[in-house]
C-alpha cells in the first residue's frame, strides 16, 4: 500500500504546518501555480505507521548479516549517530562565521589529519561526498597536475578489467579515455599486459588494493615504479581499505592520490542508498590541488575553511558547501573510540573472519576464485558449477538466502568470475554468524540437489517473491498516478 | 576490541581452521616494506563515554546564532517525527537496495520520493537522489547536452543570478568533458535575469538554459518567457529551484509553452538539518523522454512472480555498474537516507502544509525587510517579487556588519560581496517561518545601534 | 532466541565500559560478590540486532491500529518525545537546585495549573506515577481529610462492580474495606443499591466517568448529592476523561477528587508498560492533603518545589523525587499543540469515532452491550451469541483478529458482560481503520460459522500460536538458567 | 484539528452512519448543567514548531552543572543505543502485553529483564518493574507482612541508613494497613547500622528487617550479619541494593547463611537518565516460595500450541485485575519502557562492563575524597567501607556551600542536613565514572576558595 492509497482529500497532519493561515497573495499571480501538486493527504499518525512499517520491510546490519561484498556493511555504532545529531552540530548553518564553528571545524581538522595519517598521504581533504565524487576529484587533480606541467599529451587511465564501475566511469567523466589492463590467473594485475598499455599518453591508473577480486596485489610496489616510470600517476580507490586499516599504508605503496569510503571503512551509516562522505588524500606532489573547502589551523589552535584565496590552485568546489560534515563527524566519533590499535583490529579481524569463511565453505565444497590466495577482508565463490550441473546459479542461492535470514552477498561482481558471489562478513559480525551463513549454503545446496526449481523460486518468506526486472524496465511506472 | 565479536577461544578455532598459528600470517602476501603503518600520531582509542565528553565540548563551543541567512540552506521546522523514523535501524543501516525483495521498505519509500518529487516539478520521472542542489546541477548540464540531439554545441547558458557556489561546481565537474558556460547578466534593477539583454545571445546555439526559480537573490525570474526562449533556440530548458517554494510557484513542467526539460535543486529544505552544510541531497526529474539520460538510481514498480505489487531498481544500464565508461554519470552512493527523510518531511506536511510553510516563509520575509529598510540607509538592492531572500544594501560593509551582529548572537544575512565584488555592502536576508516577530524586532534593533549607535539599544541586547 | 543464547564467555561492547580496567581493591574483601552475575556477554552489534529484531515482534500504534478499551491506545506526538529529552532536561539531577531548573519547573507549573482548569478542580499535583498511584494518593486524601475531622467510623469505599480492578484494590491498600454497587440494566449505576450502601461507615465512592462500560453516568449530579450527604466524599477514576474532554469536567459534576492517566488522555507512550503520569487533581476541601512534592509559584515568575515545609498536611510523598517527570513534558508539549480547542476535539472525535464503529458493528449484526445507550469514547460488542451459536468467543475473535492486522480490543472486561469485548477506537484512527476492523469482524464470523476450529487455532500469522498460559502458570519458568 | 484524520466528507458519513446531525447530539446523554467547561484559561493551539520553540527556551534555563550528588540518583554514561533502540515506535508506543502473541518483543525483554535482575541479586523471581526504588521499598514491606507466616507482626524494622525519601514514602504508603515502622540506630564511627545496639530490638517481634547496601551515606552495611540476625528473629530481610554496585558487591540472595528474601531497588543507575527525577524505575525479586506475593507484573516462559517457545504475562491471580481488593498491589501502568532500557543498558555492559563502571565509580569517588579533604576543616564523617558516596563535614553549613558551587556550575553533593538535623555541616558527595580529574580538581580548587577565599583560584575558575 502507497501512502497516496491512504491518502484523503483535506487529511492533513495539522501541527506541522503553521495553524494561522499565512497570505501569499503579495506573490504576483503568475509565477504562482495554479493547482497544488499532489503530496499525500495523510495525518501524523498515518505517516508514522506507514514509515514504520515499510521500514521493517528491509534487510538492514541492525537486523541481518549482510555480507555484501565491497561494501563493508559493518555495525554503524549508535554512538556516533547519536553525537553527530547533536543540536549545536545539525543547527549550525553553513555560512555562520568559523568562530561560531570552532566545534565542529576542530573535528574535521583532526579527521584530516588522522586519515592522512593512517593512509600514508601528506594531506587529506573531506568535501567529497562519495567515493565516486573523489574518484572525480582525484583524476580531476591527476589532469590539473599534468596540465600545470604542460603535459597534455596524457589522455589515458589505466582501469584493470576486475575494477569498480565508478572508475571507468570516473575518468570518463573527466575527459580521459578509459583502457583496461586484465587480471592475471592469480587474482593480481597483469604485469606484461600492463607495461604494454603504458605509455606518454598515460595520464594515470586506479587501483583498489586489495583489489575488487579480494587480494592483495603483491607486485603494487613495481606497478607504482613503473607507472611513475611512464610519467603517469596512481590513484588508490580506497573501497577495500578496510583489509588494510593500520596495517599498511597507500601512501607507502606509491599512490598519489587516494579517496576513501568513509561510509565504509569507517562505519558511517550507508542509509539505503547514502549518504556516505569520501576524503580525498594526496601526496605533495599533489597538494595545490586539493578540492575546497578544507579546514586548516591557525594560530592559537584557531580553525578555519581554506578558500580560494588561500589555494589558488584547487581543482576547485565539488559541492555547495563543505560536504556531508554530518557523516564526517560521525567517521570521527568512530575514529576515536577505535583509536591507534583498534584500527589495526579492524584489518586483523575483518581478515580473519573473511579468511575462516572462505575456508569453511571450501572445505563444504563450494569453489573460491583464488583458492592459492589469502582472502582480504572478502573473497569470491564462483557457483559455476552448481549453475552448471544444478542448474542453479547465484542469483538463485542469493534469493534463498534471503528466505534463511541472510542478506546476499554482492552478485556478479567482478564480472570476470562467472557465478561470483563476492563475501564480505566484516569485523564486526560473531563466528555464529559466519558458521550460520555456512550452513545455510550448504543448505541451499542440498535443496537444490533435491529440487532446483524450489530454489529458483526463492524468496518465499519475504514481502515479495522474485520481482520481474525485465518489465520494470520495459513498462516504466516511476510514480504513481491518479488512477493506476 | 571495540566492535569486535570474536572471543579468543572463537579467534583459535577459526586460526585452526585456516591453518595459521598467527593472525600475522594472514598477512604474508603483503610485502613486508609495506607492512607495519607508523600510527603513533593517531590517539588512543576512548569509550563511547570519552568521546561523548569530548564531542560535547566540541559542540559546545558552536554558539548558536538566530539565523537569517539562507544563501543555499534554510532553517525550517523539521517535525520531530521525520528524523525519529528515519534514523530507525532498518532504513540507517541498510544499503542500497540491490537485493530487491529484501529492501521493499527503502524501494517502495523511493518510489514514493520520485512521485513527490515529481508532483512538486511537474515532470514524469526523478531520480533517487544526488549529492547536492550544486552536483545536481553539474549533472543536468551533463545530461543536458547529452540529451539535446537537434543542438550539437557544449555552450551552456549560466546566468549570473544561480547560485554562485552552483556555478563553481558546474565548472570543477563539466569542464574536462569540454563544455563551456556562457553568462547571462542581470537586470539591475530587478535583481532578475535581464530579458532584453537575450537577444545578443539569439545568434548562439547553446545545448541548455539554466533558470533559476527562485534565484540566488530571492528574485522571481520571469520563467515562461526564458522557457519558451530557450526552446525557441533549441536549447533544453534546466530549471533549479528551491522545492519548499515550488509548492506555491508554478512548477517547471509548466513554464512557458512546453515546461523545463530537465529540473534539478538542493532538498535540504524538505526536512533536513543545516548542519553546517551536509549532509544534503540533490533532486532532479525530468520528461519522460530524456529518463534514459537520468543519472543516479531510478526505482520502477513492477510486479513478483505471483502478481503482486513490488518496487526495484531499474534502468540501470545507464549507470556505472552495468555501462561503466559510457555511464550517464559516475554517482553510486548517493543520498538516499536524506530522501528518505524528505519523503516523511513531505507527507507529513501535505502540499497544503507546505504551501503554508512557503506563504510563511514569504510573509516573514516581508515583516524582516519592512523592519529592517526602516532603519537609515538601509535599502532594497532591487525591487522585483521575491519569495524569501531579498538583497539589501547597507551604508556600510556587510562583512563588518555581520561580525557585530554574529557578537550579539545573530546570523544577520549573507555578504554577497563574498560572490560580487560590486555588493560589497549589501546583505542578502532571509527569514524562514521559524522566524518570530521578536526576533525580527531584535535583530532590526541591532542594527539600529551597530549602523546608529543607538546606546539604548545596544544596553538593553548586548 | 534469547539474548543469553548468543552470549559468549568473554565477548564484550567494548566500547561501553572504561577501556582501562579499574581496582575495586580497595573494597574489602568480605563485601565483594565471588562470582560474577551471569549477564549476557555480547556485542554492540549483538545487542542492537537482538532487541531491534525483537521490537518488530510487538503490535504498537505505530504499526498498527489498538482499539484497547480503557486504554486510549491513541498518536503518541513524536514532537512530545523529541522535546522532553533534550539534553538539559535529561540531564539535571533530581536534587539540582531549583534555580536550575526554572525551565522544567515552569513547565510542570503550568501543567498543574490547565489540568485543574480542564477538570474543573482547584488544584493539581503530578507527582504520581501512573492511574493506581493517583487513585492510592486519592484515597489517601479521602482518609486524611476524614481523620483530619475526627470522623473515624468511615471505613468502607463504595465501587461499581463494573469497576476497573485498580479500584478496589486501592481501596483495599488504604485500609478499606471495599462495597460493590452493581450497575443497573442500562449502564448506570443502580440506584437503589447505591443508597443501601451508603452509610455513616461510607468513606467516599470511586466513580468512572464515562464509566467502564462505556456510558456517561447520566446521574451523576445526583450520585454526587447522595454520597455527600452522607458524608462521603467521590473520587474520579480519570481513565476515561477523553470522552469528555473540555467538554465536561469532573469538578462540576461534585467530584472532590480526581486521577487522570495522563498516558490515556494526554497521549503519552505506553512502553509496553509504562511508564505512565498520573495527576490528582482536588477541590478546597482536599487541597492541604495534596501529596509531596508540588510545584509552586513565587514572585517573579519563580518557581519552586512545595515541600513539607509548606504543606503540612499533606498525605506526603509517593515516589522518591517529583514523579515522572520526562512523561510530564509530554504531556505538557501535548497539550500546549491541542490547545483550548484542540481539547474539546479530543471528547468530539473520539466520541464520534466510537459511535460510529458502534452502529457500523451493530448494523452487521453483532451485540453491543447497550444498543439504546450512546458510546462514550468506547463501547462494548458481546459475543454472547456467536460463543454459544458457534462455539468462538470474544478470546477467538481476538486471536483471529491480530491475524488480520488489528490489536485486539480489551477482552472479558467488565466481567459482568458475557465475552466482552471493549473497543476503543480512538480519535487518531482514521475511518479507513475503524471500516478495515468491521471488515475483519464481519470476516472473523463468517469463518467462525465455516469452519469454527480455524478461528479457534488463530493466530497463525504470528511469531507464536496461541500460547499455553495455564502450563505458564503452573511450571513456573521465570527466568533464563545455563542449561534450560 | 491536530491529531484527528477525519475530512469533513468523512464526519458526515460517520453522523449520518450514527443517524444524528450534528457533533453535539452525541453528547446528549451529558445533562446540560455539566457540559460547556470553561477553557479560557487554556492557551490556544501551538503547532509543534511553536511548541518547540518554548520548550528549548524552556530546557535553555535548566543551566548545566558539574554533577558530584548522588543520593538516590546517579549520573551514568548511557550507552546511545540504550534509547535509540528503546524509542523504537514498536516498544515505544505498545501497551501492557495483554495479548502475548502481538507483544513477544515486549515479553521476551521483560524475561530477559528478569534473569538479569535475577542474576545481579541472587533471587530467583524478578517482576517486570514497579514505579521507582521507594515504592518499591514499600511494595517489599507489604509483601513483606504478607508472607511472613512465621511472625504475625506488623512491625518492620528501617535503620536510619536507608534513604530518608524512601522511608517518608513507605509510611505514606504502608501506615492505613497498620504497619508499623521502627528506626534502627547508626554507628557515628562507621555510618552503618550499629549491630551492637541491635540486642535491645531482640525481645520484639519484626515481618521484616529492612537491609540497605550500600546505605545512604555510602557505607557498605554488615549484610551477612543482618540478614542472620533477622532470620534469627523469624523476620524477612528486605535488600535495598543499588543494581550497579551489585556488579561488585556480593548478591544479597547470598547475603549471611540464607540470603535475604526480597530485594528491590532503584533501577535508575541501568541506563536511565537524571531527567529531574524520574521517569526511573523500582525493580524487585524475591525467592521462589514467595512469587505468589509479587506485586506487579511477572513474565514467564511457556509453549504454544505447536510446542514453540513464548513468553506471556503469567501469574495473574496476583494482580488488581483478577484479585481486584485482594490482590498483591494495585499497580497496574508500570515503568516497562525504563525496563526495555535497563535491559538493553545490561546486555551492552555485561558483567564485565558493570564491574567495570562500578569499580571505576569508587575509584573516582576514592580521588574525590582524597582531593576534597585536602582541603583544611574537611573532613570525612564516618572512615568506614564505602562505594561511591561519601559524607563529609564543612566547616560551614552544606547549603551555602552547595549555593556559591552552583553559582560556579557545580552541583557538589546533597546537604544532609536536609533530612538529618545534626548533618546540617555535611555534604553527601558521589563521582561516577563520569566525573574526570579535571572536574574533580575543578571542584576541589573552588571549594577551597569557597571555604579559605584562595583569591588566585577564584579567578581561574570563575
Ligand atoms: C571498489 C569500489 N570503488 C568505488 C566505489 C564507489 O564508492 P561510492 O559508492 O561511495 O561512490 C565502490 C562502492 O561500492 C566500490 O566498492
Ligand atoms: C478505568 C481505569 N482505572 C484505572 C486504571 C489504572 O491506571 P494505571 O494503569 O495508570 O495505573 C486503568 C488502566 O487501565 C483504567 O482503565
Amino acid at each position: 500500500m502507497l501512502i497516496y492509497d491512504i491518502s484523503r482529500p483535506g487529511r492533513r497532519a495539522f501541527a506541522q504546518a503553521p495553524y494561522r493561515e499565512p497570505s501569499a497573495d503579495s506573490l504576483p499571480r503568475r509565477f504562482r501555480r495554479q493547482s497544488p501538486p499532489r503530496l499525500p493527504q495523510v495525518s501524523e499518525l498515518e505517516v508514522v505507521r506507514h514509515y514504520t512499517r515499510l521500514s521493517q520491510k528491509n534487510f538492514s546490519i541492525d537486523t541481518h548479516f549482510y555480507p555484501l561484498g565491497s561494501c563493508t556493511m559493518k555495525y554503524n555504532p549508535r554512538g556516533a549517530n547519536q553525537l553527530a545529531m547533536l543540536p549545536q552540530f545539525l543547527g549550525r548553518h553553513p555560512l555562520a562565521p568559523d568562530t561560531h564553528g570552532q566545534g565542529v571545524l576542530a573535528c574535521l581538522y583532526e579527521l584530516q589529519q588522522e586519515l592522512a595519517v593512517v593512509t600514508g598521504m601528506d594531506e587529506v581533504a573531506l568535501s567529497v561526498m562519495a567515493g565516486a565524487q573523489g574518484e572525480l576529484a582525484g583524476v580531476a587533480m591527476i589532469r590539473a597536475y599534468h596540465e600545470a606541467r604542460g603535459d597534455t599529451a596524457r589522455t589515458e587511465i589505466l582501469v584493470p578489467d576486475a575494477a569498480h564501475g565508478t572508475n571507468p566511469a570516473t575518468a570518463t567523466m573527466c575527459g580521459y579515455k578509459v583502457r583496461e589492463i586484465p587480471t592475471g590467473a592469480d587474482g593480481d594485475v597483469d604485469m606484461a599486459a600492463l607495461d604494454t598499455a603504458l605509455g606518454p599518453q598515460t595520464a594515470g591508473i586506479m587501483l583498489t588494493n586489495p583489489s575488487t577480486v579480494g587480494v592483495f596485489e603483491r607486485r603494487i610496489q613495481e606497478i607504482a615504479a613503473r607507472v611513475h616510470e611512464a610519467g603517469g600517476l596512481l590513484y588508490y580507490d580506497g573501497a577495500n581499505l578496510n583489509a588494510i586499516l593500520g596495517k599498511a599504508r597507500p601512501g607507502d605503496m606509491g599512490f598519489d592520490v587516494i579517496h576513501l569510503n568513509l561510509h565504509k571503512t569507517f562505519s558511517t551509516p550507508h542509509g539505503g542508498g547514502g549518504p556516505g562522505a569520501g576524503a580525498v588524500g594526496v601526496n605533495q606532489r599533489l597538494l595545490p590541488y586539493l578540492p575546497l573547502p578544507r579546514v586548516g589551523q591557525e594560530k592559537g589552535d584557531r580553525y578555519r575553511w581554506l578558500t580560494e584565496a588561500d589555494c589558488p590552485e584547487s581543482i576547485g568546489r565539488l559541492g555547495t558547501f563543505g560536504g556531508n560534515i554530518g557523516i564526517l563527524l560521525r567517521a570521527y566519533a568512530y575514529l576515536r573510540m577505535l583509536g591507534r590499535d583498534g584500527m589495526v583490529r579492524v584489518a586483523d579481524y575483518s581478515t580473519l573472519s573473511a579468511n575462516y569463511l572462505m575456508k569453511r565453505l571450501q572445505a563444504e565444497g563450494f569453489t573460491v576464485a583464488y583458492p592459492e590466495r589469502r582472502a582480504s577482508h572478502e573473497f569470491i565463490v564462483s557457483l559455476k558449477k552448481e549453475a552448471k550441473e544444478l542448474g542453479v546459479n547465484a542469483m538463485d542461492f542469493a534469493k534463498r538466502l534471503l528466505d534463511l535470514g541472510y542478506h546476499a552477498p554482492t552478485t556478479y561482481f567482478p564480472l570476470l568470475i562467472p557465478e561470483a558471489l563476492l563475501i564480505e562478513p566484516t569485523e564486526t559480525e560473531s563466528k555464529r554468524e559466519l558458521d550460520g551463513f555456512v550452513e545455510a549454503m550448504v543448505r541451499i545446496r542440498k535443496e537444490a540437489e533435491e529440487d532446483p526449481d524450489a530454489v529458483k523460486g526463492a524468496p518465499y518468506r519475504l514481502p515479495v517473491r522474485r520481482l520481474d526486472d525485465v518489465r520494470a524496465a520495459r513498462d516504466l511506472d516511476l510514480r504513481w498516478e491518479e488512477h493506476s | 576490541m571495540p566492535f569486535v565479536p570474536h572471543t579468543p577461544e572463537e579467534i583459535q578455532e577459526m586460526l585452526d581452521t585456516i591453518g595459521v598459528e598467527r593472525l600475522d600470517e594472514l598477512f604474508d602476501e603483503i610485502p613486508s616494506a609495506l607492512l607495519g603503518a607508523q600510527l603513533d600520531a593517531i590517539p588512543e582509542g576512548m569509550g563511547e563515554m570519552e568521546v561523548a565528553q569530548l564531542m560535547r565540548a566540541r559542540a559546545a563551543q558552536d554558539v548558536p546564532l538566530t539565523c537569517f541567512a539562507g544563501a543555499g540552506a534554510y532553517e525550517h521546522h523539521i517535525p520531530a517525527a521525520v528524523w525519529e523514523v528515519t534514523t530507525r535501524g532498518e532504513f540507517y543501516s541498510a544499503y542500497t537496495p540491490y537485493q530487491a525483495e529484501a529492501s521493499q521498505g527503502t524501494l517502495q519509500q523511493i518510489y514514493e520520493f520520485q512521485t513527490m518529487i515529481s508532483e512538486l516539478t511537474g515532470l514524469y520521472a526523478a531520480n533517487a537522489s544526488l549529492y547536492d542542489g550544486a552536483t545536481a546541477l553539474a549533472e543536468a548540464v551533463l545530461m543536458a547536452v547529452r540529451a539535446n540531439r537537434k543542438v550539437k554545441s557544449k555552450r551552456v547558458l549560466i546566468p549570473r543570478s544561480v547560485h554562485p557556489r552552483y556555478r563553481q561546481v558546474v565548472e570543477t565537474v563539466v569542464t574536462a568533458q569540454g563544455i563551456e558556460l556562457i553568462d547571462a547578466p542581470l537586470d539591475d534593477t530587478v535583481g532578475r535575469v535581464d530579458a532584453e539583454a537575450l537577444g545578443r545571445f539569439e545568434d548562439q546555439p547553446f545545448a541548455a538554459v539554466v533558470i533559476p526559480q527562485p534565484n540566488f537573490f530571492g528574485a522571481l525570474e520571469e520563467v515562461d518567457r526564458l522557457t519558451d526562449w530557450a526552446h525557441g533556440l533549441g536549447a533544453l530548458a534546466i530549471g533549479v529551484c528551491n522545492p519548499v517554494a515550488l509548492a506555491v510557484l508554478s512548477p517547471p513542467g509548466e513554464w512557458g509553452s512546453a515546461g523545463v526539460d530537465i529540473v534539478c535543486g538542493e532538498g535540504q529544505p524538505l526536512g533536513i538539518p543545516l548542519a553546517s552544510g551536509g549532509p544534503y541531497f540533490g533532486y532532479m526529474a525530468t520528461r519522460k523522454e530524456h529518463v534514459r539520460q537520468l543519472p543516479g538510481r531510478v526505482v520502477g514498480r513492477t510486479v513478483d512472480l505471483d502478481g503482486r505489487t513490488g518496487f526495484t531498481l531499474t534502468l540501470q544500464a545507464r549507470e556505472q555498474h552495468i555501462r561503466r565508461s559510457k555511464a550517464t554519470s559516475n554517482i553510486c552512493t548517493n543520498q538516499g537516507l536524506m530522501a528518505t527523510a524528505a519523503t516523511i518531511y513531505m507527507a507529513l506536511l501535505g502540499s497544503e502544509g507546505l504551501a503554508r510553510v512557503a506563504a510563511m516563509c514569504h510573509e516573514r520575509t516581508r515583516e524582516l525587510v519592512q523592519r529592517l529598510t526602516a532603519i537609515d540607509g538601509v535599502e532594497r538592492l532591487y525591487d522585483g517579487p521575491f519569495f524569501h531572500e531579498v538583497p539589501l544594501r547597507l551604508p556600510r560593509p556587510a562583512a563588518e556588519v555581520l561580525k557585530q551582529l554574529a557578537a550579539h548572537g545573530v546570523l544577520g544575512g549573507y555578504d554577497l560581496g563574498r560572490d560580487y565584488a560590486e555588493l560589497g555592502s549589501v546583505l542578502l536576508v532571509c527569514a524562514t517561518e521559524m522566524r518570530t516577530s521578536a526576533e525580527i524586532d531584535h535583530y532590526a534593533a541591532l542594527l539600529q545601534e551597530i549602523l546608529h549607535g543607538d546606546a539604548a539599544v545596544a544596553r538593553s541586547s548586548g
